[in-house]
């Protein structure tokens, strides 16, 4: 049942051995810290006391690596909608005069990667309780995906086919987010070779919460009760987070403790019950079971309090009659939260959840000593100081910066644009994601006022953003979008982490948005290789930098390094959720172009920067000039383009991003069934394909309306050119009396629709 | 040739679909239902008439995409 | 009665989701929308105490076995006879979705030759997609007066609700599915049926599951049950519908339906 | 006592999702894969061990609730 560990005599290999048999992922130096712990104790460790630290200690709960760097770069930055921002499961920021906004982001990778069904469906089921601990109700889903190309020929040994792990974790967002009835309403999916090994699985979710009802994840007082709710504890997902800390290889399979299925009809009723005990003010605390299970939430729940627990673990309802201590106090099993309660709410918040056939537990109390003690049919099987076990090491680790020579090499011009234009429109990363958005419900709860898929009935383009209009009383909406280029960041962490951050802002721009918030989700190689380190810092800084200067927070977030395979590392992937506010969604506009003879202009400077761009990739040349961000700019532009949106004067708009202008236009036209007239003439002397799939930051392009375009020059402070006017039923670009490409919006259409479709079927 | 391919949850993964079913029955006043599991089958129509070869490629097949082994094994039944 | 004497039960299990927004159809209409548990009917509510009994969309019990057959099942077993007591009065019971589903699973629809019938005597089985579907739906009404959830949009106008489901495709046992059919439409019995653009009775996606004859919704032969795949509650208002930023429309198509059957007890009840 | 109970859907009712596997298949290159058919099969634990009896009782369950008789048929197998 219970072990007692031999650490005190234990010399450096049997510390590795213990490690590595219990599966506790710990180090050296770390296991030679618990040692001396326990020498100055006098006494050796239970096997569950060591399993807690190991939990406790692994990089998913307490980010050993990475803190420093977050803490210089990414947290902090001020600004009056913060509300609690950083120091919880999600980011709570102010929506209006008395609702706030949660946010929050996590990667599941590893267990997608083994299990994509099951490991992208229980991410959303974590997702969901992130934002429901904090009293919040969900409003939306979020999904950046990433995955190796879909027609790879050839995977290594142990990996799965990208068409097995896209169509099982898309199955797996589906059923989940579809059966808990929250809209998933924006995501990313990208293809690329670096993630053949280990695909990247990030979710997100935001909920709406009254200000008065928002609740702490932390017990308030000595004597508040634990209280366990919702499914019962299994044998399922023993050692997830240690395994998410570890890179994949070959024999991952086995490890099959860590994965699960997830119960979304369990997890539907938990949350109704949650939401009506924390809005009756029932509670004093609560906080969600994830990475750890109950060995995290009792400590963490107790020291933010700044108290301890005792818990009787024997109380802990089981699925498994025969699981032993440790398994129960680690176990990762689904659809489960933790409750403060004061014991005078403790009848009302059991009847409560005895109607929403829920089970709900005592399983313990804070207590006045900051120590954390578990019993276990009546005897003490573990005490252990809090401040020992939640103050993991920290590390400096060492890391390197890679040198970009930022230099592109000569390359001849080829003639036919057209045939560049619809080779680039079928690229799978930006071919249509139609067949992944109409699986999700993305309207369930009637709120989602802009929709993912815009334009004409049954001809529809992508939007950039999705807006939802969360309360009933009031128009005032939020606008929702994520965003990375990992072909930037592969070539420069830096500039391709500040152009994710130029990329959400502008999305956010274009339905008339005001960016308010960030989350970032930071993916990254094993942080023992100082380069891969080096990455994650570059990344880092750029995401401050930009932000910083945006006066935008980044509210909450998460790190997911190790995603690594003996081949090879994961590109850096920083992917970036953000959101904007609407002040009324009736403002809102969508990409799709609306109406022959409205003039069309193009915002923004294009420059020579073909780093990372699908228009070199597709010739096949490679190339190191990433676009770069200039944060003021950006900030100008954007306001700039916000007010012209709510004055009234644009019909269409869209951010230029992969595939330049060229294919900006082609998809404004797929959307609104109607053609364009486009002479690039103006916008510069350089070589035409540098003027059509350049893809320099911080551009739009807009429709403005007809009979406004006059006040809309006046008005816009910026770089602006009028490239030419909606009509026909072509996209026709010339440069001055050089025709560039003409071709059919309906035969754009077909190819931009179909290559998705053809490889999943 | 024909073959029944039928997938089951490995013993330790949690089925809610079963779980649920269960509760269903029980409230439909069947309380002699103490466990229920689910099984998908794929009948497969192969066009060869090779047992050896028709074994091996399902085999594959759920490898590749039937069956994922860390949550599931399968049967395979040649008709 | 009054509008707001009007009690709706918004009914729900386990994997219910759509509640909140058939609630707030009746609740800007003035109407009073309860939600209710089926738990709740078995002893301290009582399905007499409303005029309207509605069922929401969502995945009821996980939507495991299928679609909606858990929700019916139990509803069988706990309320049948009190339901068809229910229906026979007059009273209206409406299904969205899910709601259709159990509905048919039920045998309340099409219910030919009594209000209930012992076994389904239609489904709505897996999209030939075989994929969950959520794009918008446009459906000529052809209701030609039966039925009291539509009473307010014209004969043969063309509207636009979304679809969103996974088993949705209509089909009546193979060896009657014509004299069905024709029982169907002569008891003017079908309400909506899928449409394209053009109004013409399309295939897939406009179509987005297959369903015979293009069937979207389809009442009872008194017209007091109803029961639809696709979503009014979702657009209640001009700006829920997906193309709201080229084509301007102030109120959503399908408030019509909330409204017609508010007007159907006003007058009756 | 422990029954399967096997919903197969009846002769001449369209199987998307088996369609759809058979189209999978075909993609990763089994080109020999000429149909494919899917079926559920509910294995229900009874606590009974009256054979009579929970015969009964199971076919009053694919009645209520396991099979739709419009597109469904089902086979109980006790073992
Ligand atoms: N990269 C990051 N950027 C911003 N906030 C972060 C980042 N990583 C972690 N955080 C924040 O730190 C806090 C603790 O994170 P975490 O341990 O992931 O919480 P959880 O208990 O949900 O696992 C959270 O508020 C989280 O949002
Ligand atoms: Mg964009």
């Amino acid at each position: 049942m219970l072990y007692e560990v031999d650490l005190i005599g234990a010399d450096d290999q049997q510390l590795l051995k213990i490690s590595e048999e219990a599966q506790l992922g710990l180090s050296l130096s770390e296991m030679r810290r618990i040692k001396k712990h326990f020498l100055e104790k006098k006494r050796n460790p239970t096997d569950i006391e060591l399993q807690s630290l190991g939990q406790a200690w692994s990089e998913h709960c307490c980010y050993k690596c990475s803190t420093q760097i977050l803490k210089k770069f990414v947290f902090g930055i001020d600004a009056p909608q913060n509300i609690l921002v950083i120091k919880e499961d999600a980011g709570v920021v102010e929506f209006d005069e008395d609702h706030a906004y949660v946010v929050a982001l996590e990667s599941h990778n590893h267990p997608s990667a083994i299990e994509p069904y099951g490991g992208a469906a229980t991410g959303i089921g974590g997702i969901l309780r992130d934002v429901v601990c904090m009293g919040a109700q969900p409003v939306a889903l979020i999904d950046p995906l990433f995955f190796g190309p879909l027609d790879s020929s050839h995977v290594p040994r142990g990996v799965k086919h990208p068409r097995y792990l896209f169509s099982g974790v898309v199955s797996g967002i589906r059923d989940y987010g579809n059966r808990v009835g929250i809209p998933t309403v924006a995501g990313m999916v990208y293809f690329d070779e670096g993630y053949i090994g280990n695909c990247v699985v990030n979710v997100g979710c935001i909920g709406v919460v009254k200000k008065k009802h928002i609740i702490r994840s932390r017990v308030k007082k000595p004597g508040d009760l634990l209280v366990l709710v919702g499914g019962k504890t299994g044998r399922d997902g023993i050692h997830g987070v240690t395994f998410a800390s570890a890179e994949l290889n070959e024999s991952s399979e086995e490890l099959r403790g860590a994965v699960q299925l997830g119960d979304p009809i369990t997890k539907e009723p938990l949350i109704h019950a949650c939401l009506e005990v924390s809005n009756k003010g029932l509670l004093e605390g609560m906080k969600d079971l994830g990475g750890g299970g109950l060995s995290c939430v009792v400590g963490e729940m107790a020291l933010a309090g700044g108290y301890g627990a005792e818990v009787e673990l024997d109380r802990v309802p089981l699925k498994d009659v025969d699981m032993v201590p440790w398994e129960i106090w680690v176990s990762e099993s689904q659809e489960r939260m933790m409750l403060a309660v004061d014991p005078k709410n403790l009848k009302e918040v059991s009847k409560i959840f005895e109607e929403w056939d829920v089970n709900s537990t005592v399983i313990g109390k804070a207590i006045d000593e900051k120590i954390q003690r578990i019993f276990y049919g009546g005897k003490k099987i573990f005490e252990m100081d809090m401040e020992f076990l939640t103050k993991a090491p920290v590390y400096n680790k060492p890391f390197q910066i890679k040198a970009i020579e930022r230099k592109d090499p000569p390359f001849e011009e080829p003639d036919d644009y057209g045939k560049i234009l619809l080779r680039l429109l079928s690229s799978p990363n930006i071919a249509s994601k139609e067949w992944v958005i109409r699986q999700y419900d993305h309207e369930v709860r009637a709120s989602t006022v802009i929709k993912p898929l815009q334009g004409v009935l049954g001809k529809n383009t992508h939007g950039d953003a999705t807006v939802i209009k969360p309360l009933e009383s009031s128009y005032r909406g939020l606008a929702i979008t994520a965003d990375v280029n990992p072909s930037y960041t592969k070539i420069d962490p830096f500039w391709g982490s500040a152009s994710a951050i130029d990329e959400v802002c502008r999305n956010l721009a274009s339905v008339g948005a005001i960016p308010h918030s960030f989350a970032d989700c930071l993916n990254f190689g094993n942080p023992e290789k100082p380069e891969r380190l080096g990455e994650l810092y570059s990344s880092a800084k750029a995401l401050g930098y930009v932000a910083k200067a945006l006066e935008i927070p980044f509210v909450s977030g998460n790190v997911s390094l190790y995603n690594e395979a003996p081949y090879g590392s994961i590109p850096p992937t920083p992917s970036i959720l953000g959101i904007g506010i609407v002040s009324d969604i009736r403002k809102c506009i969508t990409v799709d172009m609306k109406k022959e003879g409205n003039p069309i202009y193009l915002i923004g400077e294009t420059k020579k920067e073909f780093g990372g761009s699908e228009y070199l990739k597709l010739l096949g040349i490679s190339s190191k000039t990433v676009p770069v961000v200039d944060p003021k700019a950006l900030k100008k532009r954007m306001d700039s383009l916000i007010s012209a949106i709510k004055d009234g004067l644009i019909a269409s708009c869209h951010d230029v991003s992969e595939g330049g202008i060229a294919l900006c236009m082609a998809e404004m036209s797929i959307g609104g069934d109607i053609g364009a007239r486009i002479d690039t003439g103006i916008i510069g002397n350089m070589r035409v394909d540098h003027k059509l799939f350049s893809e320099s930051n911080t551009r739009w392009i807009v429709e403005v309306k007809h009979d406004l375009a006059r006040e809309f020059e006046k008005k816009f402070k910026g770089a602006l050119f009028r490239i030419g006017d909606v009509g026909g039923n072509n996209i026709l670009i010339k440069n001055d009396d050089r025709t560039l490409i003409d071709i059919p919006v309906k035969e754009l259409r077909d190819v931009w629709n179909a290559p998705i479709y053809d490889y999943m079927g | 040739m024909e073959a029944d391919v039928t997938i089951i949850l490995k013993k330790g993964v949690a089925d809610p679909e079963g779980s649920n079913v269960k509760k269903a029955l029980n409230l439909l006043g069947f309380d002699e239902v103490r466990k229920v599991q689910t099984m998908k089958t794929f009948r497969i129509d192969l066009a060869t008439e090779d047992r050896g070869k028709a074994k091996k490629d399902i085999d594959e097949m759920c490898k590749k995409l039937l069956a994922n082994p860390v949550i599931q094994t399968y049967r395979v039944e040649i008709r | 009665m009054d509008t707001d004497d009007i009690r709706v039960a918004v009914l729900l299990i386990e994997g219910t989701n759509n509640e909140g927004e058939v609630y707030l159809a009746f609740k800007r209409l003035g109407a009073e929308p309860e939600f209710v548990h089926l738990k709740q009917l078995m002893h301290e509510k009582d399905i007499f105490d409303y005029q309207c009994l509605m069922i929401p969309g969502g995945f009821s019990a996980g939507d495991y076995i299928r679609a909606g057959a858990i929700f019916a099942a139990r509803m069988k077993s706990t309320l049948c006879k009190k339901l068809i007591e229910f229906a026979k009065n007059g009273y209206p019971v409406g299904g969205i979705c899910n709601g259709f589903q159990v509905l048919v699973e039920l045998g309340l629809l099409p219910a030919f030759d009594s209000v209930m019938s012992n076994y389904p005597q239609a489904a709505l089985a897996i999209n030939d997609s075989s994929r969950f579907e959520c794009r918008p739906t446009l459906l000529k009404h052809e209701s030609k007066g039966n039925c009291i959830f539509t009473k307010k949009i014209p004969y043969q106008e063309v509207v636009l609700m979304p679809s969103a489901h996974a088993e949705g495709k209509f089909l009546f046992p193979l060896e009657k599915k014509d004299e069905y059919l024709q029982y169907l439409i002569d008891n003017d019995q079908v309400v909506f049926r899928y449409v394209g653009p053009q109004g013409d009775y399309a295939g897939y996606p406009w179509n987005p599951n297959g369903s015979i004859h293009n069937i979207a919704s389809i009442c009872s032969p008194e017209g007091n049950v109803f029961g639809m795949m696709p979503h009014p509650e979702r657009v209640f208002y001009g700006f829920t519908h997906p193309d709201w930023t080229r084509v301007h429309k102030e109120n959503g198509d399908g408030k019509a339906v909330f409204e017609s059957v508010l007007d159907y007890i006003r007058r009756k009840f």
